[in-house]
C-alpha cells in the first residue's frame, strides 16, 4: 500500500474483477421486496445499503458510462440519427440503460452559459414505483443493499413498471417483450465490484460505495462547489421515493428540473398508488361481495321459476285464446314511444 | 508533455487552450478534476467553442481560432506590466539577460530579414552577441536595451487588452479575468499547467502558438515544477513513440536529424552539431551527438558501419528540401512524380487536407499498399460510394494491395504515451483470418527485395543488403529483440576510461543507458533517448510497481519513461538557485549540499551545483529561451499571424496573408477562398465519442454519435434560416459537404476588427466504410497549408459558406 | 519479466478510500453463505486476463483483456471483454467512451482478414495469398526504386534518395514495430516517410 | 304505439309453444363475447392482483397472458358491437323501466306479478346491456393506451397512468355486471335456453316479457303468413 499517500480519491474499483468463479455475495435470501409477492420471508441479514453517486459538476459528458454499460451488458443500441443535439441514442432504450442528457442553460444570475450534463438511468429508489406496479411475482426485486433489479425470466412485458416509475426509466423490448433498465450491475456488485459505468467514468464523477460513504463524499463535493460560487449545490436523494441508491450532486439542487427534467419532487404517482392500493382492494371486495351475494341469494332465495299459470297464459296467448288483459299501468301515456 | 498525466493533480491552475482535454483525453483529464477536487485548483478554458472541457471549467473565455498568439502575448504583456513575473526564475533560468545582436528588429508584423520572393527570412540577426571569450553576452541587471527581456517587453507591448479583444474577439473583461487568474501563478509556490493539442499545432503558425505559452510559463516560473509545464496532449497511442523513433522525413531516431544535401559527408554533418556551450560551465548535452549518431549507424548497419566509411554515412538519404512531408508527397503525387505509396495504419483520404486533391493524387499512383487491421477509405479510394466518394472507378489505374494486420489486442510491444512512458503490453487474442503483424510484413518486404537485389542487382543495393537484420526469425522479428536493439549494447568490452582494467559492460551485453554510448563504434543503439528501456535488468517497460511514496504522482517504478526514466523534464528548474524547492510541499528536486535528491531522475548532473549549472541542459545556453534565436523559421518571438483564410485582416500588416513563411505550393495558390465569398469561419475537431476514423468501425461508438453534423450558433442559424437537426450544406473553395445542423448556445459570434465573425464547428470521423452512417469528411473543406517550421497541415481555421439543404441523396 | 510475475504483489495500491469500506458492504465477505438465484453470474469467470494498453490516445490507459483461450499456451484466444486496469497509475481502471468499447473495435465486422488486390481499373478487391501479395509488392517497389533512385545530385554528391515511393507509418503500432519499419524504410532510401505526428 | 318487433323474434305454436328470442348470429356474438369476457377477466385479474397471478397458467404463462389479453379485448370489442347493433333499439330505456326498478324488491322476493308488463328487456337487462357497452368502450380505449407492444411510443406516461387505473376500475365494474348478468340468467330459470337454443317458452315470455309476447302475438295475427 502507498503508505504516505496524501489523499485518497474515491475509486469505484480497488481491484480488478475476478476470473476465478466466485459465488455471488447476495441473492434470493437478501430480498427485501419482491414484486407481486406478499409472503416474502424476511431477509436473514441486512446488507449495508450501497449507492452510486453521480457528481454532475465533475461530469464531462463523455459517454464512457454509456459505452461501458453497453459492453458489460452486451446490448446492441441502434445507430440512429443526429437530432441537432448531443444526446445519443436519442432516449433510453432496452439496449441503452443509461444516457447522458445535455442541457444548455444560461444562468440568469451570472449570464454565463452552463452546459448541464446529467447521466440518466435507474435511480434505484428505496420505495420503487416499478416494483410496486409490477404484477409478475419476482420480476422486480429489491435487495437489502438497495439494488432494484429486474429478473427477466419473470417479466411479462406488461409495461406496468413504466407507469410505476417516477423517473421514466424502464423500457420494454420490442424484441423479447421484457423490461430493461440499469441493474446497478448487480452481477458485479455481488462479487465486490462496482458498476461498469462507475468503474469506467474517467473523472470519477460516478463513484460507488456504501450509501453512507457516498453521502459523506457528496458533502465534500458540495462544500467545494459552494466555495466555487454554487450556493445552492446539494445532494439529490429525493425523500419522496424514500431516498435513492443512485444520487446526484447538483450545482443547482434548488432546481433539479434544470437537468433535463429531473423531477423536483419525485414520488410514486398518486394514481399508481391508488391503482395498486384502493382500487385493488375495493375492486376485489366489490367483485367478491357480488359473487358471494349472488351465491347466497341463489342458495337461500327461491329461484324465479315460470309457473304453471304463466305457461297456461302464454300458450293461451299464442293460440289466440283470451288471456288476462294488460296491466293498466304498463301503458301510460307515451310509454310506447322510443323517445 | 514535460510532465506526466498523474502530475497534473499538483497544479493550482490548469489552462486548456488549443485543445479539448476532457473530450480528447478523458482519462488524462481525470487528473485535472483531481487537482480541482483536492487542491482547489481552477480550470480555465479558452476556446472558440464552449466544449465539454469548458463545461467543468471555473472560467471560460471565447477566442477566435488561430488568434492564440495575440491572446498569449497579451498575457505576457499583462504579467510584465503588472509585475506578475517570477523574477528569480526568469533571471536565472531564461535567456532574459542575453544580449541580442544589433540589427534585429520587428516592424509591420515582420522581423528583420524578410525576403518576399523566397517567402523566407534571413535569420542572421536573430542571435546573441558573442563576446571574445566565445560566450554569449549577458546583462544580469536586465538594463541593456537589447537584452532579451527588454526586446520582449517591447515586442508584447502592443498586445493590450483592447488589442487582444479586437483580434481575438474575446470580451475585454473576460480576457482580463483570465489574465488575472494566470498572473497569480507568478508566485513561486503557485503553479499553472498548460494542456494543449492540435488546436495549437494545426495552424500555419502552430509552433509559435506553443512557444508563446512556453514563454508565459517561463516568466511565471512554471516549467520544471510539479503541476506545471507544457503538456502537449498527443494524439495516437504511439505518436510520441513514432516521433521519438524518427519515423519522419526529416528525422533519424532520438531527434537526430536526417542529413541535408548541404552535408554531403559525415564531418560536415557533425561540424554544425558541436553544440558548444554558450555560457561557461553549462551542460549542453547535445555535445554527445556523435556518440548517439555512431551508435545509431551501428544499429542500422552493424559491422559494415566503420570509422573508415564514416559509419556508412553515405547510406543515409540527403534531403534537398526541409522534408518530404505528407503534404509535399501528395503535391508530388498530384504532379505525377510519385508512383508508389505505402499506408501503414494511416487513412490519408480522410486525414490529409483538400480531399479532392488527395483523391486526384492517389489516382495517379501506380501502386498503393495499405496495411491495416480495418477497412480504410484510402484502400478503397477507387470505389464509388455515391456522393460520399464520387469517383470514376474505371479510370483509376492504381493497383491497390490491401494487407490485413493485427491490432493491439493481438500484438505485443511497447507504446510511448504523451508523458513519455514506454509501456509494454501483451497479446490477448488470436488475429482474425490471415492477419499478420506489421513487423512480419516489413521483414518480408525487405527480405524479398533483398533476394531480388541479390539476383538482379539494381540501384544502390548496399544499404538494403547490409541492413542489420540478425533476428532469431528474420521473417518475423520478435518484439523483445527489437526492444533490446533500441536499448543498445556493447559491441566490445567497454572499459572504464578512468580505469581501463575495469570492464563497464562486457561485449554483447546491453548498455545500462545512453550514458554508456560511445562514438568509436564500440556500442550500438537504435534510439538513444530510449536507451535504458531494456537493459540487463530486463524489460523495464514491463515494470509494474505502481507505488508512489511521495503521493505526488511520480510512480517511478511504473514502466519506463524516457530519458533515463525521468518523469518530469527540466526538473532542475523546480528548485531555486540555492537548490531549495520553490514549493516545499511539492518538492521535486532538492540540493542536499553535495547532490540533488529526488524521487524522480534529476534532469541535471546529479552533482551539478545549483546556481552554477543551469537546468535547461539540452540548450547550449543552459537556460530556456524567451528569444529563440534563429531556431524558428518564423521569428524569435511569436507575433500575431492570421490564418491563410481568415475573415479579418492582420491588424499589424493588412497586406500580409497567413504566415509569411508558411508553406504553400504554387499549384495550391488558387485553392484559397476569401471572406466575401466564404463569410463564415470554420474549425475542425474530434468528438470525445470517437477516435479519428477508427471508431466508425465500432458499433458502440457509432451509436453514441451516429451522424455527421456541424455546430453553429443560434445567431448564424437564424441568419441562414437553419433549424436544429436539419440538413445544411457547408462549402469552402475546395469542396462541399452536407451535414446535420447542431444549433447551440455553446458557439457565439465574435466581434473581431469591427466585424461579426460567425464560427462553424465541423467534427471529423465519418467516411464511407465501417459501422457508422456514411458521411462527408471535413478534409473536403480544409486547406493544404503547411506550418512554417514543421509543415503540419493548418486545418483548424478556414473559410466556408453555409446554407440549408436536403439530406444526402435527396435532390433539393 | 512477464506479466504473470509483474501483476502479483503490487495489486492493491490505488485508493482504498471509499471503496475499501464498500467491499464488505456488498456482502462479498459472506459470499459462501449466499445463494445466487437472481444475480447474473459474473461473465468473466474462467477467462484469461492479459494486461494491455489502450490503442487509442496517448494517455495510454492500462486495460485488461479477458479472453477465452490462452495465447501464451498456444491456444486460440477469443476476446470476450475489456476493462480498465485498476492497478494502472494513470487511469486507475477508468476508461473513456472509446476505451470502454475496445472489444468492439477488435471484433469489428470490418476487420481485414485476407490480403486483397485491386487491379487497375477494377471495381473490386480479389483475395490473394500472402506470398503472391508480398512478391508483388517487392517487385513493384524494386522496379520503381531501380528506375527512379537518385544516387547522386547534380553536383555529383551522393544523396541516395528514393522519392517516387513514399510511406506513411502508423503511430498506433508499437515502438518495436516502428523501429523495424524505420529500418526498412530508411535503408531503402524512402524520404517521403511520415507518420501521424505530422498531422 | 306498438313496439317494433325485433327481426327474427317469432312465435312457434306447439307443445309447448316457443318464442324465438335470439337468432344464430346473435347467439354466436353473445357467446364469443361471453367467452372473451371470461378470458379477459381471468387474464386481467391475473395481472390485477398477485393473488390471482396463478391464473396466467391458464394462458401458458405471464408473457402469453400479457400478449393475448389485448387481442382478446379486440375480439370482444368487435363481437360485442356486432351484437350491440342488433339489440340496441330494444334496449332503449322507457318509463316503464323506472316503474320496474322501483318494484325490484318484489322481483327478488318472488312477486313478479306485481311488476309491470315488459317488452323484450327489463331494466336490469338494459342496465347490463348499456353498462357493458359503455364499459367496453372505456376498456378498449384505455386498453389501447396501455397496450405496451404497439402504442407505448405514442402515449405519455401520465396518460398511461390514468388509462391503467381507468381500465382497472372499468374492469372491476364490468366483472360485477357480468356476475349480475350470469346470476340473473341462472336465477331466472328458463332463461339460458334463449342463448343456447335461441328460444324461450311462451310461459317464460308471459312471465317475464309479457308485452313482448303480446306484441309478437298481435304481429302474428296481423301477418298470417307466419
Amino acid at each position: 500500500m502507498s503508505g504516505s499517500t496524501t489523499y485518497q480519491s474515491p475509486h469505484t474499483a480497488v481491484s480488478n474483477p475476478p476470473v476465478t468463479p466466485v459465488a455471488a455475495g447476495f441473492g434470493e435470501a437478501d430480498l427485501v421486496r419482491r414484486s407481486a409477492t406478499s409472503d416474502l420471508p424476511p431477509p436473514q441479514r441486512q446488507l449495508t445499503p450501497v449507492a452510486k453517486l453521480i457528481d454532475v459538476s465533475k461530469c464531462i459528458g463523455c459517454k464512457a458510462c454509456q459505452s461501458a454499460c453497453i459492453e458489460w451488458n452486451d446490448t446492441h443500441p441502434d445507430i440512429g440519427e443526429n437530432h441537432g443535439i448531443y444526446d445519443n441514442p436519442r432516449d433510453l432504450t432496452e439496449n441503452m440503460f443509461t444516457l447522458m442528457r445535455f442541457t444548455e442553460w444560461v444562468n440568469p444570475e451570472t449570464d454565463n452559459l452552463e452546459w448541464l450534463i446529467r447521466k440518466d438511468g435507474c435511480m434505484h429508489c428505496s420505495d420503487p414505483g416499478c416494483l410496486k406496479a409490477c404484477p409478475a411475482p419476482g420480476a422486480i426485486v429489491q435487495y437489502t443493499n438497495g439494488i432494484v433489479d429486474f429478473v427477466h425470466e419473470n417479466c411479462i412485458g406488461c409495461g406496468y413498471c413504466v407507469k410505476g416509475c417516477p423517473f421514466n426509466i424502464p423500457r420494454i423490448s420490442k424484441a423479447d417483450h421484457r423490461s430493461y433498465k440499469c441493474t446497478l450491475c448487480s452481477d458485479r456488485v455481488a462479487v465486490g465490484q462496482g458498476p461498469a459505468c462507475a468503474k469506467a467514468c474517467p473523472t470519477q464523477a460516478i463513484v460507488f460505495g456504501t450509501k453512507e460513504d457516498m453521502k459523506r463524499h457528496a458533502e465534500g463535493r458540495i462544500a467545494d462547489l459552494k466555495s466555487r460560487g454554487y450556493a445552492n449545490a446539494g445532494l439529490y436523494d429525493p425523500p419522496g421515493v424514500g431516498g435513492t441508491h443512485v444520487m446526484y450532486v447538483l450545482h443547482h439542487n434548488d432546481r433539479p428540473s434544470l437537468y433535463a427534467g429531473l423531477p423536483d419532487n419525485p414520488r410514486i404517482s398518486p394514481i399508481v398508488q391508488t391503482w395498486k392500493g384502493v382500487t385493488k382492494y375495493v375492486g376485489l371486495a366489490a367483485m367478491g361481495f357480488l359473487a358471494a351475494g349472488s351465491l347466497i341469494h341463489g342458495v337461500f332465495a327461491r329461484p324465479n321459476r315460470v309457473t304453471q299459470e304463466d305457461d297456461v297464459h302464454g300458450e293461451d296467448l299464442v293460440e289466440g285464446k283470451p288471456v288476462p288483459p294488460p296491466k293498466p299501468e304498463t301503458y301510460g301515456p307515451g310509454s310506447g314511444e322510443h323517445r | 508533455m514535460t510532465n506526466s498525466w498523474t502530475d497534473i493533480k499538483n497544479a493550482d491552475l490548469v489552462v486548456v487552450m488549443g485543445g479539448n482535454a476532457a473530450e480528447a483525453h478523458p482519462c488524462g483529464f481525470k487528473w485535472v478534476t483531481e487537482a480541482k477536487a483536492h487542491r482547489g485548483a481552477k480550470l480555465i478554458v479558452v476556446d472558440p467553442r464552449y466544449t465539454r472541457t469548458a463545461s467543468v471549467s471555473d472560467y471560460y473565455a471565447p477566442i477566435r481560432q488561430g488568434s492564440d498568439i495575440a491572446f498569449l502575448n497579451g498575457l505576457i504583456n499583462y504579467c510584465i506590466t503588472n509585475d506578475k513575473v517570477q523574477w528569480e526564475y526568469t533571471k536565472a533560468y531564461t535567456n532574459a539577460a542575453f544580449i541580442v545582436k544589433e540589427g534585429f528588429g520587428y516592424q509591420d508584423g515582420l522581423f528583420t530579414g524578410y525576403d518576399e520572393e523566397k517567402r523566407d527570412y534571413d535569420r542572421s540577426t536573430w542571435d546573441y552577441e558573442i563576446g571574445e571569450d566565445g560566450f554569449a553576452k549577458v546583462d544580469p541587471t536586465l538594463q541593456h536595451p537589447r537584452c532579451v527581456w527588454n526586446l520582449l517587453k517591447q515586442h508584447v507591448s502592443v498586445y493590450t487588452p483592447e488589442m487582444v479583444s479586437n483580434i481575438c474577439g474575446t470580451p475585454k473583461d473576460k480576457f482580463l479575468r483570465v489574465a488575472e487568474m494566470i498572473a497569480e501563478t507568478s508566485a513561486p509556490n503557485k503553479v499553472m499547467t498548460s494542456m494543449y493539442a492540435l488546436g495549437w499545432t494545426q495552424h500555419s503558425h502552430g509552433a509559435q502558438n506553443i512557444r508563446a505559452m512556453a514563454m508565459l510559463q517561463l516568466i511565471l516560473g512554471n516549467i520544471g515544477l510539479r503541476g506545471g509545464g507544457m503538456n502537449a496532449l498527443r494524439g495516437h497511442s504511439n505518436i510520441q513513440g513514432l516521433t521519438d523513433l524518427g519515423l519522419m522525413s526529416h528525422l533519424l531516431t532520438g531527434y537526430l536529424n536526417m542529413p541535408s544535401e548541404a552535408e554531403p559527408d559525415y564531418d560536415t554533418y557533425m561540424k554544425s552539431r558541436q553544440f558548444k556551450p554558450l555560457r561557461p560551465g553549462q551542460t549542453s548535452y547535445w555535445q554527445n551527438y556523435s556518440k548517439f549518431m555512431v551508435s545509431f549507424q551501428k544499429a542500422m548497419w552493424g559491422e559494415v558501419a566503420a570509422a573508415e566509411n564514416d559509419w556508412c554515412y553515405d547510406y543515409l538519404s540527403k534531403l534537398d528540401v526541409p522534408a518530404y512531408d505528407i503534404l509535399r508527397m501528395f503535391e508530388l503525387m498530384n504532379q505525377g512524380r510519385v508512383n508508389g505509396y505505402i499506408c501503414q495504419g494511416f487513412n490519408p483520404l480522410m486525414a490529409v487536407p483538400d480531399r479532392a486533391k488527395v483523391t486526384s493524387s492517389l489516382s495517379k499512383l501506380k501502386f498503393l499498399i495499405t496495411m491495416d487491421p480495418l477497412e480504410t477509405e484510402t484502400a478503397r479510394f477507387w470505389e464509388n460510394h455515391g456522393e460520399f466518394n464520387n469517383v470514376d472507378t474505371r479510370s483509376i489505374q492504381t493497383e491497390v494491395i490491401q494487407l490485413p494486420t493485427v491490432c493491439f489486442a493481438e500484438d505485443e510491444g511497447s507504446l510511448t504515451n504523451s508523458g513519455r512512458w514506454l509501456q509494454w503490453f501483451w497479446p490477448a487474442a488470436t488475429p482474425p483470418g490471415e492477419a499478420r503483424p506489421d513487423t512480419a510484413i516489413m521483414a518480408e518486404i525487405l527480405l524479398r527485395m533483398r533476394e531480388l537485389y541479390k539476383k538482379e542487382g539494381g540501384a544502390f543495393p548496399d544499404p538494403v543488403l547490409n541492413l542489420s537484420w540478425d533476428y532469431h526469425n528474420p521473417r518475423e522479428p520478435e518484439p523483445e529483440e527489437l526492444a533490446r536493439e533500441i536499448n543498445g549494447r556493447a559491441l566490445v568490452d567497454l572499459k572504464d576510461p578512468a580505469d581501463p582494467s575495469k570492464v563497464l559492460v562486457p561485449a554483447g551485453k546491453q548498455v545500462v543507458n545512453f550514458s554508456q554510448l560511445r562514438d568509436d563504434g564500440s556500442t550500438m543503439c537504435g534510439c538513444w533517448i530510449y536507451s535504458g528501456n531494456f537493459n540487463e535488468a530486463g524489460n523495464n517497460m514491463a515494470r509494474r510497481d505502481n507505488r508512489d511514496p511521495s503521493g505526488l504522482g511520480t510512480h517511478a517504478g511504473w514502466t519506463f519513461a524516457w530519458p533515463l526514466n525521468r518523469r518530469t523534464l527540466y526538473n532542475g528548474a523546480s528548485a531555486d538557485t540555492q537548490g531549495r524547492p520553490w514549493d516545499p510541499s511539492r518538492k521535486l528536486l532538492e540540493w542536499d549540499g553535495t547532490k540533488w535528491v529526488s524521487d524522480d531522475v534529476p534532469d541535471i548532473g546529479v552533482n551539478a551545483k545549483p546556481g552554477e549549472v543551469q537546468p535547461f541542459i539540452m540548450n547550449q545556453e543552459g537556460v530556456s529561451r524567451l528569444f529563440a534565436r534563429g531556431l524558428m523559421r518564423d521569428g524569435p518571438f511569436p507575433a500575431h499571424l492570421e490564418p491563410f483564410e481568415s475573415p479579418v485582416q492582420n491588424v499589424f500588416n493588412r497586406r500580409m496573408r497567413g504566415n509569411p513563411v508558411g508553406r504553400i505550393f504554387e499549384s495550391d495558390v488558387g485553392r484559397f477562398g476569401n471572406a466575401d465569398e466564404f463569410p463564415f469561419f470554420a474549425t475542425s475537431y474530434r468528438l470525445t465519442e470517437h477516435f479519428h476514423y477508427w471508431t466508425k468501425h465500432n458499433r458502440v461508438n457509432a451509436a453514441l454519435q451516429p451522424e455527421f453534423f456541424v455546430e453553429i450558433s443560434e445567431e448564424l442559424a437564424a441568419l441562414r434560416g437553419v433549424t436544429a437537426g436539419s440538413w445544411v450544406r457547408v462549402w469552402s473553395k475546395r469542396g462541399s459537404v452536407k451535414a446535420r445542423a447542431v444549433v447551440t448556445k455553446r458557439i457565439r459570434p465574435l466581434q473581431c476588427d469591427g466585424k461579426t465573425v460567425h464560427i462553424v464547428g465541423v467534427p471529423i470521423h465519418w467516411g464511407f466504410m465501417g459501422a457508422a452512417r456514411k458521411g462527408h469528411s471535413v478534409n473536403t473543406l480544409t486547406m493544404p497549408v503547411g506550418e512554417a517550421n514543421i509543415e503540419t497541415p493548418a486545418v483548424k481555421a478556414f473559410l466556408v459558406n453555409l446554407e440549408p439543404t436536403t439530406a444526402p441523396g435527396v435532390q433539393s | 519479466m512477464n506479466m504473470e510475475l509483474s501483476r502479483r504483489g503490487l495489486l492493491k495500491v490505488a485508493g482504498a478510500g471509499v471503496a475499501g469500506t464498500s467491499l464488505g458492504a456488498m456482502g462479498f465477505s459472506e459470499a459462501e453463505a449466499a445463494v445466487a438465484a437472481h444475480v447474473r453470474p459474473l461473465k468473466l469467470a474462467n477467462l484469461n486476463e492479459t494486461r494491455s494498453i489502450c490503442t487509442y490516445c496517448s494517455v495510454a490507459c492500462g486495460i485488461i483483456a479477458y479472453s477465452k483461450g490462452d495465447r501464451r499456451k498456444g491456444e486460440r484466444a477469443e476476446l470476450i471483454h475489456i476493462e480498465g486496469d485498476v492497478d494502472h497509475p494513470t487511469n486507475l481502471g477508468t476508461l473513456c467512451p472509446k476505451g470502454a468499447a475496445l472489444k468492439d473495435f477488435v471484433k469489428s465486422e470490418s476487420r481485414l482478414q485476407y490480403p486483397m488486390i485491386r487491379k487497375p481499373g477494377s471495381d473490386r478487391f480479389e483475395r490473394v495469398s500472402w506470398d503472391f501479395a508480398l512478391d508483388r509488392i517487392a517487385r513493384l517497389m524494386k522496379d520503381d526504386r531501380d528506375a527512379n533512385f537518385v544516387a547522386k545530385n547534380k553536383a555529383g554528391l551522393p544523396v541516395n534518395r528514393w522519392t517516387t515511393t513514399g510511406m506513411l507509418a502508423a503511430s498506433a503500432t508499437t515502438n518495436e514495430t516502428a523501429w523495424a519499419t524505420f529500418k526498412v524504410a530508411k535503408a531503402l532510401g524512402i524520404v517521403g516517410f511520415d507518420n501521424q505526428a505530422r498531422v | 304505439m306498438v313496439e317494433r318487433i325485433q327481426p327474427g323474434d317469432a312465435i312457434h305454436p306447439g307443445k309447448p309453444s316457443t318464442v324465438d328470442r335470439y337468432g344464430p348470429l346473435a347467439r354466436l356474438n353473445h357467446w364469443v363475447t361471453a367467452l372473451s369476457l371470461i378470458l379477459l377477466a381471468l387474464s386481467g385479474l391475473a395481472l390485477f392482483t398477485p393473488s390471482l397471478y396463478w391464473l396466467t397458467g391458464l394462458f401458458g404463462g405471464g408473457q402469453n397472458t400479457r400478449a393475448l389479453h389485448p387481442w382478446i379485448g379486440v375480439v370482444l370489442f368487435v363481437s360485442f358491437f356486432v351484437f350491440f347493433f342488433q339489440l340496441w333499439k330494444a334496449n332503449l330505456p322507457q318509463r316503464v323501466d323506472w316503474v320496474w326498478l322501483s318494484k325490484i324488491r318484489d322481483l327478488l322476493g318472488g312477486h313478479e306479478e306485481n311488476l309491470p308488463e315488459l317488452g323484450k328487456y327489463n331494466a336490469g337487462q338494459k342496465f347490463i346491456f348499456w353498462g357493458m357497452a359503455g364499459l367496453i368502450l372505456v376498456l378498449i380505449a384505455s386498453g389501447v393506451l396501455i397496450w405496451e407492444q404497439y402504442f407505448a411510443d405514442y402515449v405519455d406516461i401520465p396518460i398511461r397512468r390514468i388509462a391503467v387505473i381507468t381500465h382497472s376500475i372499468a374492469a372491476v365494474l364490468i366483472i360485477c355486471i357480468f356476475i349480475l348478468h350470469v346470476y340473473a340468467a341462472i336465477w331466472t330459470r328458463g332463461t339460458l335456453r334463449a342463448m343456447t337454443r335461441g328460444d324461450v317458452t311462451a310461459g317464460w315470455a308471459w312471465r317475464h316479457h309479457r308485452k313482448w309476447l303480446r306484441d309478437l302475438a298481435r304481429q302474428r295475427r296481423i301477418d298470417p303468413a307466419e
